[in-house]
């Protein structure tokens, strides 16, 4: 009895990190799609309650910073910022964060825009996206466990995968005051 | 027929039979053998998968130029060598002599040092890294496969001499030898296509 | 050497009383009690009832799954689950009944069980490595389980094809779960196929020359040569899979050098002999069966053997007609046509051999025999379909459709399942010492030959009709939604069949019968000791004048005396003509094996995580390893002064 | 005998390769039915054989009859029979083996005489269909998920994939080919007659693999030239102020991340073209039946009907989404 009672304290947190890890939210409710910086005017499907604690959840699902990859391409953020190494706009795979290296404030930088080049892509991109996105970016620089991050992808290999990559610790951050998520 | 009882039953005596028997007349080489088919063929299928991403690829060796032959060559010397010691413990072996056993399993375990050494020296020199082409993945599992068998026989022929200078010198010990002995045939002889698909292979294939 | 030879001789009065020899046997060769003796247990009875009892826990599980894909696809563009689960459902569904099932009953845990009383030894040979194999099985299936439920099951299809289940399409740990559950059964397969073949080789009981070896022992014998050739394919591919995914390689990665298709043939050198590692232990245990319930030797025993090594030889030859579609060279598309269609050849030979059998026996319909005949018509019909799917333009139009899914049914199902329970029913007697009751089994018999025709026959019909494989629903004006829902009401008998049979077990475990040593009149040697067998198998070990050895046993067949009692000591023989050649002592119990099995398993679930894992776990299972094989002194003392050394020639 | 099996209901449709529409589906059709021919005999006779052998042979009663000596004569006669039967089983394999060769030779045989090639692509989960042009490479037309041919003409599909392995099958007209990434597959296809035939994704590949159909479709010269002229068109400038306002949703909203409308500023090839979307039957790779009902309740909330689909949910205002739709129905 005692015995099984302490198994399940081990096994318990052992099955939340699973479950997270392999989560597939594939419909986000109409908050969490609808467009980040946009606002919210919605008859189609009944709203939900906002979810505050969608940042965590975004970074914990290997899944989601698998579709933050991928929009990270379709998007084509590798315009401007390459495989994470940077080009026309600053590497992201490095330890220095001009904007901040939060989940939220990665996630207002990609909405807002910055000066000097970043556009904003307020109404442009699902909101559910952007955190997909954004948690994709912190694992560039190792900030992800290393079994959420992405693997290898099939092209040419700019660099190691994400999910091998040594943690950047966060440096020299903009500690400028910048708003978190929206809702 | 447990149940069978006449007044007199005709019996099959085997007492007069040899209690420690070598080669084919023992079971422990004949499951060498077998997980050696088993290895055997692993290697065969890896090397196979070699010749095939080769007949995928336009260039070979892709982007890099073959490796460096001195530390390979040197090596299967080396293996070649390493044979005499290792066949003159195993006919030793085979008439229960104590000492010459001990003597060239000593031997061997040093030529094995010997010889995972060099490896490294090797795998410091390969032409590429695993994670560069499917040329340098292919090359890296080969050697990788090679590596775990040659450090695992290794482990054993150690575990074994510490055996025989032990109180536990008995016949299947000199059985268990003779077994170490052929196991380390099998590491001999698979690596040399290894060395030749890995060394000889794209100087052959190069274009 | 001469004077090491056995010889004949007359017993003149009885050494010892067969009792005191029986108590003396019994306390050398009785598993070790207890909690902690469970786990040192050694003895191929043993392990093989686990074996068999785990292997059919997974073939329930996965039955299951199937019935929840059944409910799934029963109504179009339904929403019972989403296509996230259903993947998981049906990649567990085929990962399980293949590797944790199929495999691990068919081929483990029946010759594990039987083999070693089949050819009258003592003991499989390796019992530890057997032990550890077993372990090393469980521990792999549990492990599957365990993240299957924390919804991290492989959903990638059994195959896992890259570049769908490689890094870049399968993100999270699903597919490298897949990757090391193929480890752990393809290691454990591995083993047993080992020792399978030196008990066949080299422990059969005197006289038991290679052309007496019991066709069931030669089928066996058979597919442990094709587990050890064809699974290292699977070794080398799943291996590739889960080092691009892990280590970031690059074999299957087209962009720089990979190759797609290098999986393909790989997993396909080993995936096309498994269908006949799981097919052929299913025609050894018909030609067991058939013998026996015909009341005579089988016919064309040389051709019944040589058509199992024909089958072995040619699945090798096949792998491509599984991949007919990617656009091989047209010539190489002839030759796996004509190799599909040859190995039809000894299916077929097989099948005549066995109905000129029945035609000319004397035939007894128990409920063993019922299965058996139920093999027949439905391996027959699978067997029919598998020439559609050689043919190259048919298969173009028929692979990956139902049609495949009602092929493989039939010829698995058939070939295996239908046997399997013959095999269940035939020698639940031996394992249990317990009748099984023939109306039960009669009634679970017909439940599950009907429910299975009624759920898997319309899918010949879906399949030419279009409806694509491996799909989570289907749209409601395609016309598949009526046949579907057919098959989903015939799974319901399929299950009530299965259900009986369980009953019938354990009602009969509570107060079946007592079986008596030789229920059925057969000839193996295996119902020539007591059922259930005695922890060292026979008393006397036999000595074999025939193929089927009880029926052609001389009235006065001699027994094998002088071998040492007081410790584990067998008898080897030689692999041809099985004369008697040495005596060997096996191992006794011991928890190492578990030990090891323990420690691999933490390695091979490390090293999903952290890839130095392997290394970092090499070291303790060296330590286990040596544990295992380090001896201790008493038996060294005592084997050293009865040491009899052989003579060299 | 080719009638009789292609003639039973539930056995013809737009999905069948019992129905053939093309000349290679037919050849395929001949061979299948002859093997189904041959075996159906052959199981019959054996059944029939195993039956007659259980019930002449039965013995009934609870005891076991001590089993039989082994008489040399039977086994003879036996022996002659069962080698008979193998000689037949042979002689009939050579037979259904020879007539698949001449299949496949035939099949083959017609992709020399292709004159027209369409370039497909696989894509998680959808089909980008282009029909190449190297003479004046400004006039491609690329859609999606809507193959149209010219009925007669022999034409070479030309496949790979840009993702995972997908398997290009429309049974009513050929067999099916993978599209693998690294690799280019051709298959040659041929449709008799006008009309329309459905095809499907044939290879697991992922979440929607269900969902991922496509559709040939079949027309008479001329009406081919006239639908291909037609799809050289850029889109055309709405007209109505709520057409207006739809591109001007379309373009302000995530619409425009994915897809391309020629002659607007949308250009982007993650998703499917729409420059002429209203003119195809069917939306999400043959999901659902192209209409305004479908359309509306498609973009707001993909994820409902195809669950892990690439198209994220766009809840907007109902006005938007009618609007949109309204522009996006302008688009044929």
């Amino acid at each position: 009895m005692r015995l099984s009672a302490k198994l399940f304290h081990i096994l318990l947190p052992l099955i939340i990190i699973g479950c997270k890890r392999e989560q597939r939210v594939f419909d986000p409710g109409s908050t969490g799609a609808t467009p980040a910086g946009a606002t919210v005017l919605n008859e189609v499907s009944a709203g939900q309650p906002p979810t505050q604690k969608a940042p965590l959840a975004y970074q914990q699902s290997a899944y989601t910073v698998a579709e933050g990859k991928r929009l990270y391409e379709a998007y084509n953020c590798v315009g401007c910022h390459a495989q994470g190494g940077g080009a026309i706009g600053p590497a992201l795979m490095d330890s220095v964060w001009i904007y901040g290296s939060s989940l939220e404030q990665i996630h207002s930088t990609i909405v807002q825009g910055r000066p000097n080049g970043m556009p904003s892509f307020a109404g442009k991109i699902p909101d559910y996206q952007v955190w997909e996105i954004a948690a994709y970016v912190r694992s560039m620089s190792g900030l992800l466990p290393s079994d959420v991050a992405p693997s290898r992808s099939d092209h040419m290999q700019a660099s190691l995968p994400e999910s091998a990559r040594q943690k950047e610790h966060p440096e020299q951050e903009n500690q400028q005051p910048v708003e978190g998520p929206k809702q | 027929m447990a149940e069978r009882d006449l007044a007199q039953r005709r019996l099959l005596d085997v007492s007069p039979l040899p209690s420690v028997t070598f080669a084919t007349r023992s079971i422990t080489w004949w499951g060498t053998l077998g997980m050696m088919v088993i290895e055997g063929s692993v290697f065969a299928l890896a090397l196979a998968a070699y010749f095939y991403l080769h007949s995928r690829a336009d260039t070979w060796p892709p982007g890099v130029l073959p490796p460096e032959l001195f530390w390979g060559t040197l090596n299967t010397a080396i293996f070649l060598l390493s044979v005499i010691p290792t066949e003159w413990y195993r006919r030793r072996a085979r008439r229960g002599d104590t000492t010459s056993v001990q003597i060239g399993m000593i031997l061997s375990i040093l030529f094995g040092l010997t010889i995972i050494f060099v490896r490294y020296k090797e795998m410091l020199h390969l032409n590429t890294d695993w994670t560069q082409t499917a040329y340098g993945s292919i090359v890296w599992l080969i050697m990788g496969l090679h590596i775990t068998h040659l450090i695992t026989d290794w482990v054993d022929s150690v575990v074994l001499t510490a055996l025989f200078f032990s109180p536990h010198v008995e016949g299947k010990r000199f059985v268990d030898a003779e077994e170490n002995a052929s196991y380390w045939y099998f590491v001999v002889i698979t690596w040399i296509p290894i060395y030749l698909v890995i060394y000889w292979a794209p100087r052959w294939l190069r274009s | 050497m001469s004077d090491q030879r056995a010889q004949l001789v007359l017993e003149t009065e009885p050494a010892e009383s067969a009792e005191i020899r029986a108590e003396r046997l019994a306390r050398v060769w009785t598993e070790p009690s207890g909690f902690l003796g469970w786990f040192r247990a050694v003895h191929h009875t043993t392990i093989g009832k686990r074996y068999i009892v785990t292997a059919f826990i997974f073939f329930l599980a996965a039955g299951l799954l199937a019935g929840a894909m059944r409910l799934q696809l029963a109504f179009p563009e339904a929403h019972i689950m989403g296509p996230d689960l259903y993947n998981q459902i049906f990649t567990m569904h085929g990962s399980v009944m293949m590797f944790l099932f199929a495999v691990p009953m068919m081929f483990e845990g029946l010759s594990v069980y039987l083999v070693p009383l089949m050819v009258g030894t003592r003991n499989i040979a390796f019992p530890r490595l057997n032990a550890y194999s077993y372990y090393l099985y469980v521990f792999g299936g549990v492990t599957l389980f365990a993240f299957f439920f924390v919804n991290s099951g492989p959903d990638r299809g059994w195959f896992a094809y890259v570049p769908l289940s490689g890094p870049d399409y399968a993100p999270g740990k699903r597919a490298d779960i897949w990757a090391q559950l193929i480890t752990f059964t393809e290691v454990s397969a591995l083993a047993v196929a080992v020792e399978i073949v030196v008990t066949a080789f080299k422990l059969r009981a005197p006289g038991m020359s290679l052309n007496r070896i019991p066709i069931f022992v030669w089928g066996q014998v058979v597919t442990a040569f094709m587990v050890i050739f064809a699974m290292p394919g699977v070794v080398i591919a799943s291996t590739m899979l889960l080092l691009d995914r892990t280590a970031s390689t690059q074999f299957y990665n087209p962009a720089v050098g990979g190759d797609v298709l290098l999986y393909q043939h790989l997993f396909w050198w080993f995936g096309h002999p498994e269908v006949y590692i799981i097919f052929l232990p299913g025609t050894a245990i018909v030609s067991t069966i058939v013998a026996t319930f015909s009341r005579r030797h089988v016919f064309g025993y040389l051709a019944l053997v040589l058509s199992l090594i024909a089958t072995g030889f040619i699945a090798f030859g096949l792998w491509v007609h599984h991949m007919f579609a990617t656009g091989i060279p047209q010539m190489s598309e002839s030759f796996f046509t004509a190799a599909s269609m040859m190995i039809a050849i000894p299916a077929g030979t097989q099948i005549f051999c066995w109905i000129a059998t029945v035609a000319t026996g004397k035939i007894v319909l128990k409920s063993p025999m019922l299965w058996v005949l139920g093999f027949f018509f439905v391996f027959i019909i699978g067997g029919m379909t598998g020439i559609f799917v050689a043919s190259v333009p048919v298969d173009l139009q028929v692979h990956d459709t139902y049609f495949v899914v009602a092929h493989f049914h039939y010829v698995l199902i058939g070939g295996a399942v239908f046997p399997l329970f013959g095999a269940l029913a035939y020698w639940f007697p031996k394992i249990t010492g317990r009748m099984l009751s023939e109306t039960l089994g009669v009634w679970s018999f017909w439940l599950f030959a009907i429910g299975f025709n009624i759920t898997f026959f319309p899918m010949h019909i879906l399949g030419l009709r279009g409806m694509p494989r491996r799909v989570y629903t289907y749209p409601a004006g395609a016309g598949w939604t009526v046949l579907n829902q057919i098959e989903s009401c015939g799974y319901i008998l399929l299950f009530l069949g299965v259900l009986l049979f369980l009953l019938n077990v354990w009602h009969s475990l509570q107060r079946g019968a007592v079986a008596p040593a030789n229920p059925w009149g057969a000839g193996g040697l295996e119902w020539a000791t007591s059922s259930p067998p005695v922890p060292y198998n026979f008393l006397d070990l036999p000595t074999v004048n025939g193929r089927e050895a009880l029926w052609d046993a001389a009235p006065d067949q001699p027994v094998v005396v002088g071998l040492h009692e007081d410790t584990r000591e067998i008898l080897t023989t030689r692999l041809l003509d099985a004369e008697p050649e040495g005596r060997d002592e096996f191992p006794a119990p011991s928890i190492w094996p578990f030990v090891a099995a323990v420690v691999t398993t933490i390695l091979f679930i490390g090293s999903i995580f952290r890839p130095v894992a392997v290394s970092i776990g090499a070291i303790p299972l060296a330590i286990a390893l040596i544990g295992w094989f380090w001896p201790t002194r008493r038996e060294s003392a005592r084997r050293r002064e009865r040491d009899v050394w052989q003579k060299e020639t | 005998m080719i009638a009789f099996l292609s003639d039973v209901p539930g056995f013809s449709g737009p999905q069948t390769p019992l129905e053939p529409a093309g000349p290679q589906a037919l050849q395929i059709e001949h061979t299948l039915l002859l093997i189904f021919w041959i075996t159906a005999v052959v199981t019959v006779i054996v059944f029939a054989v195993l039956t007659i052998g259980v019930l002449r042979r039965r013995v009934g009663g609870a005891g076991l009859p001590p089993p039989l000596p082994v008489d040399p004569k039977t086994e003879r006669r036996t022996t002659w029979i069962v080698g008979g039967a193998i000689g037949v089983t042979v002689v009939l394999l050579f037979v259904m083996m020879i007539s698949s060769f001449i299949a496949s030779h035939r099949t083959a045989a017609l992709a020399a005489s292709s004159t027209m090639t369409i370039n497909v692509y696989g894509h998680e989960w959808w089909w980008e269909i282009e029909y190449p042009n190297e003479a004046e490479p400004y006039r491609i037309v690329r859609t999606a998920n809507e193959i149209h041919v010219p009925a007669g003409t022999v034409i070479d599909i030309h496949g790979t994939s840009r993702d995972v392995i997908h398997s290009f099958w429309a049974p009513n007209i050929h067999g099916k080919k993978d599209l693998l990434p690294g690799y280019w597959n051709d298959l040659t296809l041929e449709v008799d007659k006008p009309g329309t035939w459905r095809g499907q994704c044939a290879e697991f590949c992922g979440l929607q693999h269900a969902h991922m159909a496509f559709q040939i479709v079949a027309q008479s010269r001329d009406d081919f030239d006239k639908w291909f002229s037609s799809q050289l068109n850029p889109a055309p400038d709405p007209q109505t102020p709520q057409t207006i306002h739809g591109r001007e949703v379309f373009l302000t909203h995530p619409c425009v991340m994915c897809h391309t409308i020629r002659g607007t500023t949308a250009s982007s090839t993650v998703g499917p073209d729409l420059t002429h979307i209203a003119s195809r039957t069917t939306i999400a790779a043959g999901t659902l039946v192209n209409n305004t009902g479908n359309l509306t309740g498609w973009i707001a909330n993909a994820q409902s009907i195809k669950p892990g689909c690439r198209m994220p949910p766009n809840p907007m205002p109902a006005s938007d989404l009618n609007d949109l739709v309204a522009y996006l129905e302008t688009l044929r």
